[in-house]
């Protein structure tokens, strides 16, 4: 960990003190904000679809691609400093894992 | 002490090590040792294995001990050292070192080889004892608030069972033979710990999971629950009896025995009638009966279901061939026959664990108390007040309002349900 | 947890001891002092605050899943849910996030008109979605499913509604916002204020996009 | 001493020794801002991380004592067969309160207090980064004790267990309201734990002073840092946990309703995913105090700083994939059981790393044995035995022996006593002259060590035999039939334990008495009494309000203990250059002329005073919940608009200052 916080640091310290470092048109979010809305007419489109054992990796994968969209382009994420990816993935990546450890106990993903 | 004969231990020898052979622990070992179960007759003592699997165990924590004993005392003595060697007598400030990273890294290096060692050992020993294809016996356990059914269903195994057995506070087997326990809990979480035979399990309500018993000699191994499970854990206990198969197949038969109804005109005719109006609404005994209005005799049927919230008592057509009474908690031997029962040679026990309670070894001390007010002797949930906390029913058995002569007709009938 | 939601627009927190000030008066609401990271302490602890939840709402879905298919027969996710109906209300808390992101745009060229309209349509598209929830809820209801009915019930009943909660209290803090800033009275750096609100709202809208997929679509 | 400053009036210089008592004006009658800086108000309503601080500490103390009473009624229940001090039920409630009590009332914010009082000096900052967050955070946790403790005067405290597994815990096993008090208890006291953690995470980060580096940070700060991000990850969990429990018991949810279908591990795996981490966030605090200690009093830097930096670190992570392993009886399959006993024994690596560094500091020092060195070294020695038998049931075989018997007892009171309570005390004596001016007694300190050590190896050591020989916990008797016969027999050796208790209880009693006489002593504390290393040294003792009159510039790690000595790079050899005093007068020298502090306000101890009132809604009447609902509101919103520097307007019209009566320095003196 010392070695990402201190790469974190320095990142940090780059920064002028402006969160919003980089502007980004009203027009991008609304092209993201289409992209989101295709995608969620794909994914509903895909539950009246009999596509066999793709549905669910195909399901799966729509709805990690929406999240990291609105996280890396309507939170700014992607554009903002390390350390907010640091404490937000962080959270996310124990709450994965975790739950996913938690589920796998119950022998979760045997069944299903 | 059973074990003190010289051996070295180490991991190797630990896989092939027969099964009583001694430890002699060198001076670091001293402390390992002393609590590896010097107490004389401690009954849960859990360095003291007596069948297969509690020797798996044994053969790991052995030298698992040894090893965090030989670590904790290099610590302490190097602490000891460097407190007495460097104290403040005067001398210059020290050096302002920072730290030695090569030995930092072979210091973090080190206890981990140690650990890889170890965890091969463990997680070979965790496959082992959750081995269940070689099961010679199966045995189903129900834990609920305080004691333990034992249901030994119709099977090939146990050298044959033809009808279900259901008996409770000990559960007897067979030696030398792969037991399965199938366990699980009509109400709260228990666990089920005969120490000398194997680690515990839980007993979950809703899941059933499996526990392997194997005893290389007759006797009785004592356990206890060890999931806190309301007001009475304490009081949850249970002993194991192991016999040779002989005695096994005497045992056996002997509950598979039919009723026997009492003399006519005998205090025990007039118990069974004090039974039948106090205690068969939960606890049943098998083919009991009774007339009814029309005259025509009708099997007694114990309904437990309604009365209590486990919805279960212990089943009392044998209880005179079983030792112990209320959650294994007291016992219905007086302590002279007690003590001769639990202290005998093993080619002398079976026999003398077949004779059950005789009238003259009855403890009629304990027995008494309980029929009286069994809540007063053992606490529960069984008070009219708080009745009304469990939607009308119990949590264990209530006080009967029995009267003096009630109980000697009822300790009458109970001694014959051997 | 929904009492701390509202922490974001506790914007003036900032510390004004940690760094060198040389103002003399304290009107110098929010302005970002010589933080360590350079960075805001309000927005480090949003961010937190949102990993943190992460665990939260981690710990409800995981709960959902693995009760989902303990039900009596004719009352499980497959008979129950109205996937139109629900795919319509998705589409209208993924719409409110991009009039968010525009509030906060609004926000920062300092277009106050414009920042006011946003946050209010984003706050009616948040009302129409808990609407939405509270009609489900309510022919769920009717249809047999209640909270107490079946363990299927009482882990989608939680999940689904400690997330309208969450949508709930984010309602409430853009209300506010939009009330106080007209009065003037948003203390602190505004732009950071309808950014933090803005981290919030987006986070309720991720973990509406999970339970959108894992509890609706998939089937049990 | 600078008090907050008045905004645009009469700005007061730091470090010019003016002292300012300052009274709130009337303009705003009752509901003017409570920026008073004297008498009970300057308690109630500050915001100040010191007094927080010292309020943590002193309720914390508090419960400290109410949890001890409660194991002693535990032991002496314990010291004969068929022990009838308490009634099963009473027993069961005192074992329950006993476990919750030491670990939420007291470990807990124990370390929350330290953390309070010490990172922002630590760091160079002058008060943490949400200041009226931190003081809401205090009262929640202080009510949310009263809360649940008020549960053994309204129809019984929660009787489940501190691990509370269900289905035991169910309305229908546990009819009392005390799980009720409980679940919402803990919610109360979780949220004091989540808004400590966000606000010192986003301090420590954020508000460093110039040149401290993280690899710079005193590494007590560092380990608060681990164990606040445990808690940011785990109290949610926990929270999850206790809705669940809240919603079965209070509004008939089915979560744990086996006849429902519901399978009661899930309690048991959310407990656990919280409850390991919180074994760190037990010790780590502890581990950082003596970390602290151990340099100080070798006279030498801590051996290998960044491994214990990184070690702190590893341990708080590997922490979050061993949750199962207090599950190994539970039936997870060999599988599950083989993983996390692999992963638990990865985590004895770490810890191994830090006792080596620990000896290895004191490894060539000059070692001066005051009672808080020796308190830290006791933590070393007893936290090793812990710790070993802690591996000695990662080995998941021998745990399924092992487990809910005496021996798990022993072991993890050997961790928590003897690593985190050990540590407080170390943390105590070396910095009581920091907070109070005034150092404890060392003549009673090494009574007050002796004995405690005694005392916890007679109640602890005992308990390692009791637990081999087959006693399982929580059970409110024993008997002789099982006790067996000869030197190890469970008869004796419980007859130990509890003599050990009394006399680990006088032990503590000592510490107290300790207090009181030196408090009553007039005698003040040098500067700098132990020739201390890091930055909160380089203040005044007690600190102002504003901690440093101007923020030190940081060059390394030590950075005090390098202002006071040169090295010389070749021989190693150490001159001193300039005192404690010399240091602080230059500081004092280049005063920061304006220094704005946060000013004190009503909101957090209202807000925190509506949870309470939500919560006896909740168990007795909804009409309570309403209330509470609506004092939730009304603070929150009043708590938003408030500036978090008040107004002039807030203040009386500047009068004579010298007309105060007392002033705050003799009131901050004398409140210990």
């Amino acid at each position: 960990m010392s070695a990402t916080t201190e790469h974190l640091e320095r990142a940090g310290h780059d920064s002028d003190g402006h969160d919003y470092v980089e502007h980004h048109p009203d027009s991008f979010y609304v092209k993201i904000a289409l992209a989101l809305a295709l995608l969620t007419g794909l994914e509903v489109t895909l539950t009246y679809v009999d596509i066999g054992a793709l549905f669910l990796p195909l399901l799966l994968t729509l709805m990690v691609i929406k999240f990291f969209m609105v996280v890396l382009f309507f939170m700014h994420l992607k554009f903002d400093s390390k350390w907010f990816s640091f404490l937000f993935y962080t959270g996310l990546g124990l709450a994965v894992g975790v739950y996913l450890a938690f589920l796998a106990t119950f022998r979760f993903f045997m069944s299903s | 002490m059973k074990r003190s004969k010289s051996n070295v231990p180490s991991l190797q020898l630990v896989q092939h090590s027969p099964r009583h052979r001694g430890w002699l622990f060198g001076a670091v070992g001293l402390a390992a040792a002393a609590l590896s179960g010097c107490a004389k007759n401690a009954p849960q003592d859990t360095f003291d294995p007596a069948g297969s699997n509690a020797q798996k165990i044994q053969d790991l924590q052995v030298p698992v001990f040894v090893i965090a004993g030989v670590i904790g005392v290099i610590v302490l003595a190097a602490i000891g050292f460097v407190v007495i060697r460097y104290r403040d007598r005067g001398q210059e400030m020290p050096e302002q070192s920072h730290g030695k990273p090569s030995l930092e890294i072979a210091l973090t290096i080190l206890p981990a080889l140690i650990l890889a060692g170890v965890g091969t050992f463990t997680v070979k020993t965790i496959f082992e004892l959750a081995k269940t294809d070689d099961t010679q016996c199966i045995i189903n356990v129900t834990g609920q608030q305080w004691w333990w059914e034992y249901d030994y269903p119709a099977q090939d195994g146990c050298g044959g069972i033809k009808a279900p057995i259901v008996t409770s506070g000990q559960l007897v087997i067979p030696t030398g033979q792969n037991v399965l326990l199938r366990i699980t809990s009509r109400d709260v979480i228990h666990s089920y710990w005969i120490p000398r035979l194997n680690g515990k399990r839980d007993a979950v309500p809703g899941r059933v999971q499996t526990l392997r018993l194997e005893a290389d000699q007759p006797g009785i191994y004592a356990g206890q629950c060890t999931e806190f499970c309301g007001l009475s854990h304490a009081n949850m206990k249970m002993e194991a009896v192991a016999l040779y198969a002989s005695d096994f197949e005497t045992w056996k038969a002997n509950q598979l025995e039919g009723y026997t109804a009492p003399v006519d005109g005998s205090a025990a005719k007039q118990g069974e009638a004090v039974f039948t109006a106090n205690c068969s609404y939960c606890h049943q005994v098998n083919d009991l009966t009774t007339t009814n209005a029309a005259g025509e005799k009708v099997p007694v049927l114990a309904n437990p279901d309604q009365y209590i919230v486990s919805g279960a008592a212990p089943n009392l057509s044998n209880l005179m061939t079983r030792n112990t009474f209320a959650g294994a908690t007291w016992d219905l031997l007086t302590p002279a026959c007690r003590d001769k029962v639990w202290k005998a040679v093993p080619e002398a026990f079976g026999a003398l664990y077949l004779q059950g309670v005789t009238p003259e070894c009855l403890n009629q001390v304990d027995l008494r108390e309980w029929l009286r007010n069994a809540p007063a002797k053992k606490p529960m949930y069984s008070s009219d007040a708080q009745k009304a906390n469990s939607g009308g029913k119990v949590r264990g058995m209530p006080n009967l309002g029995l009267k003096e002569d009630q109980i000697d007709l009822i300790i009458a009938y109970l001694l014959e349900r051997n | 947890m929904s009492d701390l939601a509202l922490q974001p627009t506790q914007a003036s927190e900032d510390v004004h001891a940690a760094g060198h000030d040389d103002h003399g008066s304290h009107d110098d609401h929010g302005l970002v002092h010589a933080t360590s990271t350079g960075l805001s302490n309000n927005k480090l602890g949003m961010w937190l605050f949102l990993g943190s939840e992460c665990l939260l709402f981690g710990g409800l879905i995981s709960t959902y899943m693995l009760y989902r298919g303990r039900h009596s027969a004719n009352l499980g996710p497959d008979q129950i849910y109205d996937i139109p109906f629900t795919s319509v209300s998705s589409f209208v808390l993924l719409m409110s996030s991009l009039t968010m992101v525009l509030a906060v745009t609004s926000a920062q060229r300092r277009d106050e008109r414009r920042m006011n309209l946003w946050l209010t349509i984003t706050a009616l598209l948040g009302a129409t979605f808990v609407g939405g929830q509270v009609y489900e809820f309510t022919s769920f209801y009717h249809e047999g499913l209640g909270f107490t009915t079946s363990l299927f019930g009482s882990s989608f009943y939680t999940l689904t509604g400690f997330h309208g909660v969450h949508v709930t209290v984010g309602i409430i803090m853009l209300m506010a916002l939009v009330g106080i800033n007209k009065r003037g009275r948003i203390p602190g750096d505004r732009a950071e204020v309808v950014e933090l609100v803005g981290l919030y709202w987006h986070f309720v809208d991720i973990i509406w996009i999970l339970i959108f997929t894992l509890v609706y679509l998939i089937p049990s | 001493m600078t008090i907050i400053e008045r905004p645009s009036l009469t700005p007061v210089v730091a470090g010019s020794g003016v002292s300012v008592g300052v009274k709130p004006s009337q303009a705003y009658g009752s509901l003017r801002r409570p920026v008073s800086s004297t008498g009970w108000r300057s308690w109630v309503f500050t915001v100040d991380h010191k007094k927080l601080g010292i309020m943590y500490g002193a309720v914390a103390m508090f419960f400290f004592l109410v949890g001890g009473v409660e194991a002693l009624l535990i032991r002496a229940q314990l010291a004969g067969p068929n022990g009838t001090v308490l009634s099963a039920g009473l027993y069961n409630e005192m074992f329950t309160m006993h476990a919750t009590t030491m670990v939420f009332l007291f470990v807990m914010p124990m370390a929350a207090g330290f953390a309070n009082y010490l990172v922002p000096l630590q760091i160079g900052a002058r008060d943490v980064a949400f200041p009226r967050m931190n003081a809401f955070g205090f009262w929640c946790f202080l009510f949310g004790g009263i809360f649940l403790n008020t549960s053994w005067v309204l129809g019984g405290a929660a009787d489940g267990g501190w691990f509370m597994y269900q289905p035991n815990a169910n309305a229908l096993f546990s009819p009392s309201h005390g799980i009720d008090f409980w679940g919402l208890g803990l919610q109360i006291t979780g949220i004091a734990s989540l808004t400590g953690a966000l606000n010192l995470i986003v301090t420590i980060l954020n508000m460093r002073a110039p040149g401290m580096k993280l690899m710079k940070m005193p590494i007590f700060t560092w380990m608060i840092l681990v164990v606040q991000f445990l808690l940011v990850f785990a109290i949610p969990v926990i929270t999850v946990a206790l809705f669940l429990l809240m919603f079965q018991r209070a509004f008939g949810a089915t979560f744990f309703d086996v006849g429902a279908g519901a399978d009661p591990l899930l309690w048991q795996h959310l407990f656990w995913i919280f409850g390991h981490p919180e074994v760190y966030i037990l010790v780590l605090p502890s581990f950082g105090i003596v970390s602290e200690v151990l340099p100080v009093f070798s006279r030498k830097p801590l051996f290998g700083y960044r491994f214990v930096v990184f070690s702190g670190a590893a341990i708080g992570f590997t922490g979050w994939g061993v949750w199962a392993h207090h599950m190994f009886a539970s039936g997870l399959g060999p599988v599950s059981v083989a993983v996390f006993s692999m992963s638990t024994m990865l985590i004895a690596i770490p810890t191994g790393v830090k006792i080596v560094n620990w000896t290895l500091t004191l490894w060539g020092g000059k070692l001066w044995f005051t009672t808080a060195m020796m308190f830290a070294i006791g933590l070393i020695v007893e936290f090793t035995i812990g710790g070993l038998s802690g591996v000695t049931h990662a080995v998941a075989p021998s745990d399924t022996q092992q487990t809910d018997t005496y021996y798990i007892v022993a072991h993890f009171h050997y961790v928590i006593f003897g690593g985190a309570v050990l540590g407080i005390f170390s943390g105590f004596y070396y910095w009581w002259p920091k907070i109070f001016g005034k150092r404890l007694s060392e003549k009673i300190g090494k009574w007050n060590f002796w004995v405690t050590i005694i005392g916890m190896n007679l109640t602890f050591g005992p308990m390692h035999i009791i637990g081999l020989q087959g006693q399982p916990r929580r059970m409110m008797n024993w008997t002789e039939a099982r006790a067996g016969e000869g030197f190890f027999n469970l008869g004796f050796w419980n007859r130990v334990s509890s003599s050990g208790a009394f006399i680990l209880a006088c032990g503590v009693g000592l510490f107290l008495i300790n207090v009181i006489v030196t408090t009553r002593k007039a005698e003040k504390a040098p500067l700098d009494p132990w020739d201390a290393r890091s930055l909160e040294w380089m203040t005044s003792s007690p600190p102002k309000e504003h901690n440093f009159d101007s923020i030190p510039v940081v060059h390394s790690l030590d950075e005090f203990f390098h202002r006071k000595y040169e090295e010389n790079h070749e021989t190693g050899e150490l001159t001193k250059v300039a005192t404690a005093e010399e240091v602080l007068a230059d500081l004092e020298a280049h005063a920061d002329a304006h220094i704005h502090m946060p000013s004190p306000s009503y909101w957090p101890i209202v807000l925190a005073l509506a949870l309470p009132i939500m919560g006896y809604g909740i168990i007795f009447s909804r009409i309570l919940i309403v209330v509470g609902g609506l004092l939730v509101l009304l603070s929150m919103f009043a708590w938003t608009l408030e500036p978090s520097v008040a107004d002039d307007t807030d203040y009386d019209p500047p009068g004579d200052p010298r007309a105060d009566d007392g002033g705050p320095t003799k009131e901050l003196a004398t409140h210990v």
